[in-house]
């Protein structure tokens, strides 16, 4: 059967769990990449210069976008749930993510 | 799933990265400008105790963060329980803090470049 | 032929969870002997079913604040026509005091406050004092998921979606043995021996065209005492709402209640040419108790003849639609999701029939004639007389529900091993019960239709001798066609038409009592009006009435009330009492 | 909208258990009709073996919700122009219960869990002592009441994904009946409430994601609830290490 539940807050729900779940998949490989640097530092260069690419630089402004959000998603899901006020939930979701988009965009300025 | 325990840990290592992350990315923002080396980052951070504590709690934090993380999107998507799911929490999270800390003492631990 | 029964065997047993059902099952487990075992068979879900639910105005307890105990029950007895029997009337003023504090205290409800944390009481049309608390216009809701909790978190046996159909005695006839049930879910039957059996199955004159109460209740419970024999008193009173939603004969929206509070609060009612015609009626106008405004729009309906245009209007929009919306925010959302506008806008009403004063006869402690069985709720008679005043419903489910549970309890200590049952009887109920399986299957909603036209215009709010002959005509038709008519014995799991021929059955039995005993009363009084006797009587010689079952017939009676408090024209009020302590509005 | 169409293509579930299938059915349209007079005019009228579950008609007993359109609501308050489309509607059983048969699910673990929560009051006084007065403009009392008026109707309780998932959460309703209780000055044990949701299926395990106040049709909000649980459950949680 079908389910409809499509709304601002549940958008939000599955934004933060997509982003999380692709940043645990993400970090191990991130992880491997930098302890390259001691045993095998040309390789770790070899991967930047990769990182210097178009659509790997497209790449990594997703990647800093999902943390963005993931991290401005737990913060507005904690404030929800400890601090007192609680009514204007829906702006708090839409108020995360336009601050991600604003960190990850001036990455992303940044960057290109 | 997640019980009180579970549930404080997964949001004090929240709280401890979210400072760690921005700062990170503050870092590597501030950092590409001019194109990144190998060199240029391990110059910095290598033998440096402060970015050891920053990275090393990061790893640490993260690794308990993820694994209840993935422990509770497993559970509800997959129906895991019990043992099994117990089993892959803890595989999660030492998986990320060995890794992690490979990663960390590679780029704090100060012995150079070889 | 006895299928298969499945036998089941309880100590203390509990037929519907309103307030009468809750409470019995809570006293009877502080009551009972440890050990005692408890159980609750139910039609629907605990606590979900019944019209305890739905009480939405309060509950009548005098607190103090010059109202008294002693004017608690003046009212009911003059707001009953003097037909109530004093001694339970009595006993409902008295025990509502009590029963409210172990509401709030024990239970857990948390009714309206003062500002000053006192409770918020209020006056219903009828009384004479602020007296009924209430929590908003959901009253019932508090009441009974409180109970339902408290009941949920104890060890009584559930048997939910369990149909009680037969009270079977023992072979001598001298005491209840055990209730045959069915099994809804399962289709399978089930006979639950016990050593007492309280029946809360809640009345519920639902063979009204236009009715309140939930769907679930369809006088099983006065049919099941019928037939076992049991008097019923008072089964000519039929109270009526006069404000009913009107949707159309195809909505279960229609006959459901439009609160009283909003003639309080100076809603219109208004005929179809835009005129207000209550005043044509009473003084009062709107304000008028509930039979006299239900007559009224009865009387205005029957004036304009027009088939078309069934039911008066109720009118707010002149109190300002923002007020009306946001004083009766419930009700202004109700009528939106059934497409009406209460709040700017006319909704068509017209008089529901809202709750029976009618049941078995009982004692004080709720016990019965036959030995086993106890009665209290909407099920018992009594506590009313001709008219119950609102507020007092709740109040005597709640105070009667736990005095059954304490009289149970008690007098479980003293009775035997459990009875056997008279194995006829089980068997004829139990074919009684089947008897459509072995029929052509057809429809059975034509045949309810049919009977709530019968009622609703022969044995309605307006009655006549002629009118409720016709009736009795008409229901004895209705009857012949439903036994007549089949369900496919298929797939009986859950099979709700099943169930509608079996309501049906129950509704044809006690509308037959309605219509033989309001042609036994010869005068008007409080819901029960003759056109051919309007006059109320010598009030000295009150009777109330009794019907049996007598072979096939059901045999009236009439007894004279017993005036064991108070006579009419008399009050137990100390000299120089104001006759109302509400401020005129 | 052809809601001036005068058949509507009803489609609802058939079947016992986990097995079962849509079925269609034309029934005729009216004005002021609910869904749940479309539901009870195919049981009257097409198909007498049709099983769905009713008592009040008004929106007080919460016995009679299903999904309707993949969304679950009262069928007794929905009016059938709400929510048709393109003159059709399809009407499934609650989600997130064991269906029993059709339209009717067994509301046993709703209702266990209700219990499992510490939904039930303790007492703190007795039926011979005065009822305290309380006032109504205290805060703790204003935020129970922001919750009372629940009927268990488990709407919330199917439209939460995390119920869905996760068979040993709570619940919204239950979770949100804790509250209540938990603010409650006459409930005797406060602590017991926090005890009660704290453990593998408590208030912990919800994501905030809010369906449950989105659907509640009586406008109750149990996501603010739930975070009100664990908000004190945090600060008794850091107490307890210091
Ligand atoms: C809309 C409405 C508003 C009302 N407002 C007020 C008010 O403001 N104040 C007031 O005092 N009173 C009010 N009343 C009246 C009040 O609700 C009743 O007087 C009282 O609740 C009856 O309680 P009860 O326990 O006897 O029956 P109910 O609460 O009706 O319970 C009957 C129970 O018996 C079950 N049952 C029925 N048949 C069977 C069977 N065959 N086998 C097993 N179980 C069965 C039912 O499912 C149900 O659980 C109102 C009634 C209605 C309908
Ligand atoms: C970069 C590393 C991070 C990874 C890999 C990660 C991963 C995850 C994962 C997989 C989940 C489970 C999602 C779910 O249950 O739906 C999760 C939940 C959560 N994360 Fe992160 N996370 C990271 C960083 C952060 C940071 C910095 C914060 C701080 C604000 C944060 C806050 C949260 C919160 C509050 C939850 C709970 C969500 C819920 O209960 O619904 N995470 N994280
Ligand atoms: S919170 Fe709302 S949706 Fe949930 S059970 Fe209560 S009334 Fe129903
Ligand atoms: S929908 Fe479920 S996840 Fe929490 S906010 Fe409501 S309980
Ligand atoms: S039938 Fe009671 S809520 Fe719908």
């Amino acid at each position: 059967m079908r389910v409809a539940r499509v709304h601002p807050l549940w958008l939000a729900y599955v934004l933060h769990r997509v982003s999380g779940l692709a940043l645990a998949l993400f970090l191990p490989l991130h992880f491997w990449v930098l302890s390259l640097a001691l045993t095998q530092p040309e390789r770790l260069d070899a991967f930047l210069n990769f990182a210097d690419q178009p659509l790997v630089k497209l790449a990594e402004f997703g990647l800093i976008f999902l943390l963005a959000v993931h991290i401005f998603g737990g913060l507005r899901l904690m404030a929800m749930e400890w601090l007192p006020w609680s009514a204007p939930q829906k702006t708090l979701a839409a108020g995360a993510l336009g601050v991600a988009f604003v960190i990850s965009g001036t990455f992303f300025l940044q960057v290109v | 799933m997640l019980d009180l325990r579970l549930y404080m840990l997964q949001r004090i290592t929240a709280l401890i990265m979210a400072p760690l992350t921005l700062g990170h990315i503050a870092v590597i923002i501030y950092a590409v400008q001019g194109g990144l080396s190998a060199a240029e980052i391990l110059g910095r951070t290598q033998g440096s105790v402060f970015w050891f504590l920053f990275y090393g709690s990061f790893v640490l934090a993260v690794a308990v963060h993820a694994a209840i993380g993935l422990r509770v999107i497993l559970h509800e998507w997959t129906g895991m329980t019990g043992t099994r799911l117990a089993a892959l929490t803890w595989g999660v999270g030492l998986g990320l803090f060995v890794m992690g800390s490979k990663a960390v003492i590679a780029v704090t631990w100060p012995v150079g470049l070889p | 032929m006895t299928g298969t029964i499945e036998r089941h065997d309880t100590d203390i047993l509990i037929l519907g969870t309103g307030g009468a059902g809750l409470f019995a099952a809570l006293h009877a487990q502080q009551a009972a002997p440890e050990g005692t075992k408890i159980t609750i068979a139910v039609k629907g879900l605990i606590g979900k079913c019944g019209c305890t639910r739905m009480v939405q105005g309060g509950y009548n307890v005098a607190l103090g604040g010059g109202d008294t105990v002693a004017r608690h029950f003046m009212d009911t007895i003059e707001g009953g026509k003097w037909l109530p029997n004093q001694d339970m009337a009595w006993r409902l003023c008295e025990q509502a005091v009590v029963r409210i504090r172990e509401l709030e205290n024990e239970i857990g409800c948390f009714f309206d406050r003062n500002p000053d944390g006192s409770l918020h009481q209020k006056a219903f049309a009828g009384q004479t004092a602020d007296r009924t608390v209430h929590k908003g216009d959901l009253t019932g809701i508090e009441i009974i998921n409180r109970l339902m909790e408290q009941v949920l978190s104890r060890p009584v046996e559930k048997l939910q979606e369990h149909r009680a159909i037969g009270l079977i005695p023992t072979k001598d006839g001298s005491a209840l043995a055990g209730v045959l049930m069915i099994d809804m879910r399962t289709g399978g039957f089930r006979f639950v021996r016990a050593k007492t059996v309280l029946m809360a199955t809640g009345g519920g004159p639902t063979m009204y065209k236009y009715h309140t109460p939930s769907g679930d209740k369809t006088m099983d419970g006065l049919a099941m005492a019928l037939r076992a024999g049991l008097p019923l008193r008072d089964m000519e009173m039929v109270q009526f709402h006069p404000t009913g939603l009107l949707a159309g004969a195809h909505s279960r929206m229609t006959g459901t209640v439009l609160e009283e509070g909003l003639r309080g609060a100076g809603g219109q009612l208004l005929n179809a040419a835009g005129q207000r015609f209550m005043f044509d009626y009473d003084v009062k106008g709107e304000r008028a108790t509930r039979d006299v405004v239900s007559r009224g729009i009865y009387a205005e309906m029957r004036k304009s003849n027009d088939p078309g245009q069934v039911g008066m209007f109720i009118s707010m929009a002149h109190l300002g639609p923002d007020n009306v919306r946001r004083k009766f925010k419930g009700m202004v959302r109700r009528c939106e999701d059934s497409g009406f506008d209460l709040a700017g806008g006319l909704v068509k009403v017209v008089p529901t029939a809202h709750y029976f004063m009618g049941g078995v006869v009982v004692d004080v402690d709720t016990r019965t004639a036959l030995e086993g069985l106890y009665v209290a709720g909407e099920d018992a008679g009594g506590a009313h007389g001709s008219n119950r005043l609102g507020g007092n419903g709740v109040a005597n489910s709640t105070v009667y529900g736990g005095i059954a549970g304490d009289t149970m309890g008690r007098d479980i200590r003293t009775m035997g091993n459990l009875r056997d049952p008279d194995e006829a009887v089980l068997a004829a109920e139990y074919a009684r019960a089947v008897h459509p399986l072995s029929r052509k299957p057809d429809l059975v909603q034509p045949l309810r239709n049919r009977l709530q036209e019968a009622m609703w215009e022969d044995v309605g709010v307006m009655r006549t001798a002629s009118g409720m002959q016709r009736g009795l005509e008409r229901i004895a038709t209705i009857e012949d066609d439903l036994m007549q008519v089949g369900v496919a014995p298929g797939n009986l799991a859950f099979n709700l038409t099943w169930h509608d021929w079996l309501n049906m059955a129950s509704l044809c039995d006690i509308s037959k009592v309605i219509a033989k005993a309001g042609l036994a009363r010869e005068n008007s009084r409080g819901a029960h009006f003759r056109e051919d006797f309007p006059e109320t009587g010598d009030l000295a010689a009150s009777y109330f009435t009794i019907a049996r079952q007598d072979g096939a017939d059901v045999d009236v009676t009439r007894e004279p009330v017993d005036f064991s408090i108070v006579r009419p024209g008399e009050t137990i009020l100390p000299e120089g009492e104001p006759e109302t302590l509400v401020a005129a509005q | 909208m052809t809601a001036q169409n005068d058949t509507l293509e009803v489609s609802v579930w058939r079947g016992s258990g986990v097995a079962g299938q849509f079925e269609t059915f034309e029934v005729p349209a009216q004005d002021n009709q609910t869904i749940l007079d479309v539901v009870s005019w195919i049981q009257h009228y097409a198909d007498a073996t049709l099983t769905y579950r009713f008592a009040c008609r008004v929106g007080m007993c919460g016995s009679c919700a299903m999904m309707v359109n993949g969304r679950p609501r009262w069928t007794c308050r929905t009016h059938v122009k709400k929510v048709l489309n393109g003159g059709k509607v399809e009407i499934g059983p609650l989600r997130n219960l064991p269906i029993i048969k059709d339209l009717a699910v067994d509301m046993d673990p709703f209702f266990d869990k209700w219990v499992a929560a510490g939904g039930v009051h303790t007492p703190s006084a007795s039926r011979a002592d005065p009822i305290p007065a309380i006032d109504p403009g205290d805060h703790s009392r204003q935020v129970a009441s922001a919750g009372i008026e629940c009927i268990n109707c488990s709407v919330c309780y199917a439209a939460c994904d995390t119920v869905a998932g996760n068979p040993e959460y709570l619940g919204p309703a239950a979770l949100q009946r804790a509250w209540t209780l938990y603010n409650d000055a006459k409930h005797e044990d406060r602590t017991d409430i926090l005890a009660a949701v704290s453990g593998a299926g408590g208030c912990h395990n919800c994501h905030s994601m809010g369906s449950c106040t989105v659907y509640c049709p009586n406008d109750l909000d149990p996501m603010s609830a739930i975070a009100g649980l664990k908000r004190e459950t945090a600060r008794g949680f850091l107490r307890r290490r210091k």
